[in-house]
């Protein structure tokens, strides 16, 4: 029960300060915290990338393989996003196959990738029916300090972007970089009391009523949405985040 | 979504403005429920939308096993969401995969937020969805059944949840899609909502939107759960207010 | 062990009554309860069937693919029978990988078939040692109200006779109606003390000492054979039971 | 059973009435055992019957875990039956499958029968019935071995329990069906019986039998049971008589 | 903790005695227990032997299967270990998936027989890249008494040395001996405060601070070695139990 | 090891002695050791060795789950050794390998010997190593930092555990092999070793060596170990005693 009494304690503080208009670690509502990014970080990878989102720190590498196409879409490259959840990275992690959070991590990056267009897929065929690079694009926290579903999105798209598809070594022609053509960003806010905030720390997170994690492209469109949470939303509040992301993922884009 | 290009020949919007199955834009396909179809279950129904059968199951509040997962201050609603074998073309595995495990936490998360938890401390309330036969939009389906199943077993509830997608098709907002809207539309956005309260509880997006049309859209969904609010009412009302006539008057609700 | 008292309390109610010559639920010792039987119910399914056998409600499926022979069988199709005792349709239920119960009953209804030749497996093969036709019988019990291997056995067969080979979509000729040759018709008996009954309901399977489930074929001959359960049976009462199943397999099948 | 045809120019009985491996019909093959050959077990048997090699082991009463599983009334008998991956002919992949999971089952059914299970509340006795060398027949040396691994563990029980299977060979009731036979036969009948009670305690049939021959078959493994129970006794017999001369006087009983 | 109680108690015994110089079963420090070993014993492995280590009873049976190359070893065979550490041989063993122990035991009976090339792998090659023979060799302890290691080791060279590679029956050509070309033999130590000993019991081992199991070939050379347990050893030991290993690895040889 | 043949022109050891890297045969790859990275884990620790990446974490002393797992006299230490699908040129699957559970079953040995784990009865601690990139040497790496993490994370111990492999290539014994001696070398020989007391906590071997080749290798790991605990106990200092400058001071250790 010491748990719950630390979790009311902890919200009673944050929204205590919410309600004066001060974030714990003194940002302002709409602010996303220090981003560092660390591209071609391993060399055993197609492509890789570090980054830290404030303490939250993730990890991805992207493999790339021969494989077969989907018989739905003969013609283009397979993608698959795994997400691993890893106990190092924090003690609400356990170890074995993936759990539902880690699931759900997986696939919304996947839907932002995916539905984003980020990679021009036709371009990973390499024939028809039979033979497409097969993309896995593998996500690793390490130190989980809030807010993984954007960390990992960036990291996503820095280590799709860093990618070389390895063509010579599979005996394919040339060596070329990955098609990336579009670069969907995701911004994650929530919802604490009456308050919206973006970027949640770990702190925010599990104190949070409902999160909402929106994709928007280069052209401000929207490409990717989950809700996440026991709490509810209304549809202004959606509209609110929907707004703040397509403005900060412009911003986000710019830096990365 | 993300792009299957249309069969030659295929239209999924006609020159009047009609939908490849001949409904409206804005016009939800029929559906039927009934509550209280099993003996074992606490609570249950069964519903069926346009080709979709779903059965929605609740046992508890019961002892929550494991016991490290009881939570001391209230009931833990748990959702298992499954596609049995032969509910789509190509046999599915049978057991769990990534995208029943997702449904499973996103239909936890928004029954959790109508049930008075806090009535069963330490207790699991463990709803079960099958989905015997799937046509498109079987997240909301198996939502929507939930909620009754719920309700049925006796369960305190601030208000039922209803849910309804919206989507986009050949450039065209449009309600609940069917199969082949779901197969080679743009954009899908499911929506679980409590109409008395107007709160958003279930929310996604994927595919390719403007803010506009995503306003429309969400305003298109939010609408229907509306209407199929009134259908789990009535079937409810149906399960309660005549017993006496119970063999006879086993017929389900419609959509009007 | 409130469980235990229940179950001797229920029992001593049980045994009295039938000491008396009468079951709970009024039937006689070899009556079986009624039988409804919705056959295509499923239309994702090459063959379906939903069996309700008084409040025992189970639904079978049957999918066929094209896939490779055994190797000891080269011209001959493949049989799968899977069992999913989901605890959706009973408390006693549990998630996960099959269970030993639901093992044995897929075995059981398996052997029924295989034994019983119900289909002419030698007309599922495509090509001698190449291609021939998988057949997946999957069961799936919705409510459990005891006596599932008869439930399961004729909704199988129901489903069976319902399918159509779907040769076409595969590119292998035309459609055509699944050979089913033989109708093997299982009957369960369970003993309680001194009694047989037939077609047990649950409350009665839970106190029997042991069940013995016998299937026979159109000509009254043995097909399959299984006894349940911790006591015992003497050879009499073996040939009782074997006496009842072909007089009531026949009825059930003039039925069905 | 079910039809594998015979390979061309074999006759499983020949003119003079004899079987394939020169056996009567109602001649059932070499059995022996060894009991208390295991050190670290409670008690343990070492069987051999035909090919067939087979090692049972037994651990307990002991605590039963998981603790959600204990009885407060009476001890567990859990069986785990298990072909080691070099017993057959084709490598067998190591751990449970659906086959091995009944037999465990059915096993465990008709071991607690003759245990006093009562005797022991809260408890798990737990049977390991490894198969190394199978050569048809394997669950009824088995369940013979446990048998005698039981009574050499010095749980206190009813009776042994015996066990062997008859059959059908073109056309002819045989007894305890070799490997060919098994492979190539129309029906088999493993049966675990109690001489001294007349109890059956493991039943199963496959194949196509008219009644008749039922009874005959039945009656065939009943009375060898008979025989295999003086087995069985004889080889707990020398456990228990003749400690000082165990180390000359490990020879097995033979069936006469 | 009454367990530990009688660890405690066991280690006073064991070392009391140790420094008297004397071992509870009356060994010599240096002295291995009587090796039994019955060659052939399962007529369907390809190769197969039971080893009787004093009371440690280990089988091994050899299975060759014709199957593919890995792509870094395109004209050799391929070598797969595995252990099952069944709970039918010590209550100390778990059911399930094989645990940490019985992955290390078969990968340091693994390591011994590949580093020490104990089977001529390109003999098993029948066409390059395409086809080669697979040996799984599975290592089942019957009962353990300590010094699983050494037992698997030699159970698991002697069923190599009986191998035939079923050559005919796969239509490879005529069958021929496995080539083993060399015998690489383990022998274990363990160190019990000051005192290394050879060969240990169960009770040595439980109550042992570390274990170094260490293979040498004909030669006398190293090729396989694996320290375990949570004591340590200085650089002295390690050499003495090289040297201990070398002169009764010799020994083991010449018996084998 | 074993013997994977050189490729051709390939040489391991050059005319003057130096390796196919340019170090001497003494030579350790550069190591450098950052304590203290993560903020969510008790301790950590990221070490970077020629091309490995490790990262290292420790959680605990805490409850140990499950329950039955406890010692009522001691903490458990349970090291999980992994590394990442993309750590690798061909990518790795996740989850745990047999391989993978080896290593962590003697990490976790290792590192007991050096924690007072019985100040923390009952009590878990968790060490995780997460590989991030490979090449060679990687658990003696991982044990190499998972030691920083302990003395990080504050945990009483003994004494550091350093470690490092000694190997044969092309007949010499040389220190701490990279991925082409790993690949084509002869022989491998890891440790783990505390300076201090001069024991020896983790030992392996596989290969070819003669006694006294082994004895040169042995002795060569032992003093590489010695530099090793030297850059271990450095960034253990940068850690503890320049707080103030912590930002700006960063930068790792080197191997002089």
């Amino acid at each position: 029960m010491s748990k719950d009494v630390m979790a009311d304690l902890k919200r009673d503080h944050i929204v205590k300060l919410l309600s004066k208009g001060v974030r714990v670690d003194g940002r302002k509502f709409d602010e996303i915290r220090p981003i560092t990014i660390e591209k071609n970080y391993i060399m055993s990878a197609e492509g890789s990338a570090r980054v830290h989102l404030g303490n939250t720190d993730v990890i991805v590498g992207v493999k790339l393989i021969v494989g077969q196409p989907f018989s739905d879409t003969p013609n283009k490259g397979v993608l698959t996003t795994n997400a691993e959840l890893i106990p190092l990275a924090s003690e609400t992690f356990e170890s074995g196959p993936p759990g539902r959070p880690a699931i759900e991590l997986a696939r919304v990056v996947d839907r932002g990738i995916r539905e984003g267009q980020a990679v021009d897929m036709e371009k990973l065929c390499i024939e028809p029916e039979k033979e497409v690079w097969i993309m896995f694009v593998d996500i690793h926290a390490l130190d989980y300090d809030g807010n993984l579903f954007d960390a990992a999105n960036m990291a996503a798209m820095a280590a799709l972007k860093s990618a070389i598809v390895p063509a010579k070594r599979a005996d394919k022609g040339e060596d070329f970089p990955l098609p990336v053509t579009h670069e969907p960003i995701s911004v994650t806010a929530v919802k604490i009391g009456e308050h919206i905030l973006v970027d949640p720390t770990y702190d925010e997170e599990i104190v949070a009523d409902a999160r909402l994690t929106v994709a928007t492209n280069e052209k401000g469109d929207l490409c990717a949405m989950q809700k996440g949470g026991e709490g509810s939303l209304t549809v202004d509040e959606v509209h609110k985040v929907v707004e703040l992301s397509k403005r900060l993922g412009a911003e986000v884009r710019s830096k990365t | 979504m993300g792009g299957t290009p249309l069969p030659e020949g295929i239209k999924l919007i006609d020159e009047n403005g009609k939908r490849i199955d001949g409904r409206r834009p804005d016009e939800l396909r029929p559906l039927s429920i009934e509550a209280g179809v099993l003996k074992r279950a606490t609570g249950s129904a069964y519903l069926e939308w346009g080709n979709n059968k779903v059965m929605a199951a609740v046992y508890g509040p019961r002892e929550c096993h494991p016991r490290h997962m009881q939570d001391p201050t209230r009931a833990l609603v748990q959702c298992h969401y499954n596609m049995v074998s032969f509910s789509v073309d190509d046999r599915k595995r049978p057991g769990p995969d990534r995208r029943s495990q997702e449904i499973s936490k996103i239909t936890s998360e928004a029954l959790t937020h109508v049930v008075f938890t806090e009535y069963f401390p330490r207790t699991s309330i463990d709803v079960y969805i099958e989905v015997l036969q799937a046509n498109a939009g079987t997240r909301c389906a198996g939502l929507t059944a939930a909620s009754v199943a719920l309700a049925d077993a006796g369960i305190p509830m601030r208000d039922l949840v209803a849910s309804c997608a919206a989507g986009k098709v050949e450039d065209t907002m449009v309600l609940d899609l069917g199969k082949e809207e779901d197969n080679f539309g743009q954009a899908d956005i499911p929506v679980g909502y409590i109409p008395r309260t107007n709160e958003i509880v279930l929310l996604q997006m994927d595919g390719d939107l403007t803010i506009d049309q995503f306003k429309t859209g969400l305003g298109m969904a939010v609408d229907a759960c509306k209407k199929i609010y009134d259908v789990q009412r009535d079937a409810l009302r149906r399960r309660y207010t005549v017993p006496a006539e119970a063999d006879e008057d086993t017929g389900s609700a419609e959509v009007k």
